[in-house]
């Protein structure tokens, strides 16, 4: 995934930037075709060149040898909402059929089964983000029908399509899986599977969200990372193995 | 030179005169100066019924929740960032214990908003945010105005003026004008919409210090009433130039936090066992000050001059 | 470290490139960094049309408006600060002398605010101001809104999102990551409003020197279209640190302004008769630049370290 | 006027300063009984200490050894509208009965008989400093029945008074002149005489006013300037004359 997640990154895009994979993904981004990057993280460090693997979004290494360091109001004001953020990253969670994402309440909001941390900055990033790419694993648990709360908006929905809201962004335009990679569809919003890794079976991907998943036209089947990448990867970007397992990638 | 009055006193009187059970209080830095000495000072002091705001509650919150200082949670994004969930956070929502707990939830750009507008003194802050979300159906203190030029709806939140903010800094002089380099957080935002502001620092600072680099003060003088020296105070987050994130202290919660009884025994021996931050630092060891304590990396001056 | 894109150009392609004829042009600075030498390109290239935006017209705007640049100013406070009027901009308003020109006034708070709002991308903000002030009935533009919590009604004034922004600082690396010290005025807002921005610099510097003070940097690359590095290219303002205001050239602009035929001399010989700011700096006499380059006052350096 | 308006001042408040008189009455302030004024510059200086005497609101003699530097947006949103500003000094052009002053034009706003330079910040510092002062010597033109122009609101007038407006601060409580103090009648805000200098004609300083002016029941006639308040003004503040004549103080 976070090869994957790398390889929709153009070089010179402003990116805003989460913890996890996401990070990591920037920075193989970095690493191999798009070394500049401008890596914007939420806690208000500009052009990050992070010498250790950020624990945390707000880690002190995110500042030391970065282009600028940003206040909160200045991130979400003029950076965000100021129309700057070129690809924003959201994860986790639950994500439904048009891409709206939960990050609040698994349950009803007042009597929750599970309380999740909620927004921090993902309602404002899938809101204003020219695009947002998600990453989550293919799961029915993760991917319902339709998501308890919606905490971020998506593509369509019970408030109405994106164009409706005027929502200044694209929102969530790729969802990057474990399985393959699902895109909105331009007549409804409503996301499909546009490709698979080599060796994904078609069928299995499909049933892997909560409501029957339709395929795009001309499935593309995506190359394998390289092994410069998986070097990368393991050798130098994440040697604890923080964020990928062995064998994932 | 003029040499202002100085505000300098210790935490234990800073938190008698200034934290009052009931207030609302806000102790932010965001993930960099959260300032665990002061909310330890709180618990020690057994406060009550405070509305704690904070975009991200952080172990900070957790822990005065754990020790029942809280009644209500103003927040936008609660977790232990990297790790997991906030234990004693969900013990109170979920179960009451050891009180019950509140909750009023923004974004974080709406929590930013609010002290923003707190901070201008405007009733309310305007953000382009929340459409096609469930939050304002959440929460019925976001709403909306129409703009008098283009008739678009944008949301609004309410200004937020807590009865105390405390900031955690890099170094005050005497009468409390404040300097911070790295993440500034809403550190400014949080101080100015106060009625009454606490500043932690890692030094305190002659006055010549803060004047020979005026560009990094952030927090003047003039919305300051106290001004406590407490070295190594944000640990376990952290104070750059001085002591590094302990990342491994946040993956310790997770287990000391998960239990009731253990979080009563590392508060028993970490907060009321200590009388202040020294000795929490003593318990700590040298060992893990040692492996936090920054190196040197010292930026060129610039030139003042004209 | 990655080497971005280099945007260095000269004063000359970045004018011709980026500022059109018809182009609502912002030109900031507060007294501070003042960006005469991009003015001075501008009235060569011979640009008509423009609305000129600015707090303080000062002298940069009364030159631009001498050379016939400007149909219309937008403004909130004009004179020449401690000496007088400006004026070519009274000619062209009383007079319509070299052309008419058509004023658009708000208070420095509403300046602000209009382009605050320019830079959040809302279109418009919010301010406590103009009760009781006769300047809303001068200016439709002023207009109110009623606060969703508690009733009250509040000022508003429109977005400004002009065409270009030209910000002079002290220093920026090629890309155009950019650095102040000393006053800020509005020009980060300014920037971050604009559809095109230019940065004219004392000293383009490496990356590296950005990156080992990163908290200085007030406009990041990303809003940059031009860097243009001008020595001198804010005399007769100043830049702290570089040299001092020429505050004796601001009272002698009252004697060259006052009459229409001198004000035309003195563009003739320091804006048409030379090719840059280079010229006009040797014109002007190595002398005056001996009293006014700054001397040395160097700021200690913090420690970025972890 | 510089000693008397330096008087108006307390030790240890928070002034928003303008260029001349008004900062050379806060430098006398500081020189003799208010050591720790803070003063603040419209341009964002906080708490210089200029060793020169500023020419202009933005010198950089004012950030040089200042205590901190604000943005604009700062200086005006959280320190003017904040509420954090103790005293504001406006003075010059028009001043009406009511402390409403006008500093854009003469005549009519569309077809003015002289363009003024307008607001600046004066507006906005009427409204919101706990207390204003103005200095302007007192004359039958500087202080017209009614300005032509409101550009900043005193205590009452035809938008009605500050209470039923709400404005946060007092407004203009006293005005220094050349013959003496002018201050607000509690019952409707009028401006009347409430003190003269040593040696002022009390008939001849109310027929300077160009309506009928009042006059306090208890007229206070004012200390004249102490010799160390002369010695500072001339030979240590404003060496070069800039502001105050030979003879004027």
């Amino acid at each position: 995934m976070a090869v994957r997640a790398a390889r929709e990154l153009r070089d010179g895009e402003v990116v805003f930037v989460g913890i996890g994979l996401p990070n990591l993904a920037c920075n193989l981004a970095r690493a191999t075709h798009a070394p500049n990057l401008v890596l914007i993280y939420e806690s208000g460090a500009v052009g990050a060149v992070p010498d250790r693997l950020p624990v945390s979004i707000g880690d002190p290494a995110l500042v030391t040898g970065s282009l600028g360091v940003a206040t909160m109001a200045d991130v979400f004001q003029f950076y965000l909402q100021g129309g700057r953020i070129e690809v924003g990253f959201l994860g986790r969670a639950q994500i439904d059929r048009y891409g709206n994402i939960n990050s609040t309440v698994i349950g009803s909001y007042e009597h929750p089964k599970v309380r999740l941390p909620g927004s921090g900055g993902a309602c404002e990033i899938a809101i204003h983000a020219k695009r947002v790419i998600i990453v989550a694993p293919l799961s029915p648990r993760t991917f319902p029908e339709n998501v308890d709360f919606i905490t971020s908006p998506g593509q369509n929905g019970k408030y109405g399509s994106r164009e409706q809201l005027h929502l200044p962004g694209a929102g969530p335009v790729r969802v990057v899986t474990d399985m393959g990679i699902l895109a909105p569809a331009r007549s409804d919003g409503e996301l499909e599977l546009v490709a698979i890794y080599p060796g994904v079976d078609e069928k299995e991907a499909r049933s892997r969200a909560g409501w029957p998943l339709r395929c795009a036209p001309n499935l593309e089947v995506l190359p394998p990372p390289t092994s410069e990448e998986l070097r990368l990867l393991r050798d130098v970007l994440d040697t604890d193995h923080l964020y990928i397992g062995k064998r994932e990638a | 030179m003029t040499s202002a009055a100085s505000k300098v006193t210790t935490m234990r009187e800073a938190i008698a005169d200034l934290v009052h059970d009931g207030d609302s209080l806000v102790i932010e830095g965001f993930t960099h100066l959260i300032c665990f000495a002061a909310a330890h000072e709180i618990i020690r002091q057994r406060r009550r019924d405070l509305t704690l705001c904070r975009l991200t509650p952080d172990l900070i919150y957790d822990q005065m929740i754990a020790a029942g200082c809280a009644s209500k949670l103003v927040f936008s994004w609660a977790g232990n960032p990297g790790v997991g969930s906030l234990h004693a956070l969900r013990r109170a929502v979920e179960k009451g214990q050891p009180a019950p707990l509140a909750l009023e939830e923004y974004s974080h750009f709406g929590l930013v908003a609010r002290l923003s507008a707190g901070a201008a003194r405007l009733p309310f802050w305007l953000l382009r945010d929340y459409d096609g979300s469930d939050l304002p159906a959440a929460n019925p203190l976001i709403r909306s105005v129409d703009c008098p030029y283009t008739g678009t709806k944008l949301a609004t939140v309410p200004a937020l003026n807590p009865d105390v903010t405390i900031v955690h800094a890099q170094r005050a002089d005497a009468s409390g004008n404040t300097q911070i380099w790295g993440l500034y957080g809403v550190q400014k935002e949080a101080a100015f919409a106060a009625k009454r502001v606490i500043v932690v620092v890692e030094e305190i600072v002659g006055e010549g210090v803060i004047r020979g680099d005026p560009n990094r003060t952030v927090i003047p003088s003039i919305v300051v009433d106290a001004v406590v020296c407490e070295p190594w105070g944000a640990h376990p987050s952290y104070a750059q130039g001085y002591y590094d994130r302990d990342n491994r202290f946040y993956v310790e919660w997770e287990d000391i936090s998960r239990d009731e009884a253990s979080l009563e025994r590392w508060l028993k021996d970490f907060v009321y066992g200590v009388d202040g931050r020294a000795g929490y630092m003593q318990l700590l060891g040298a060992q893990r000050q040692d492996r936090l304590r920054a190196k040197p990396l010292i930026s060129s001056g610039v030139n003042y001059g004209f």
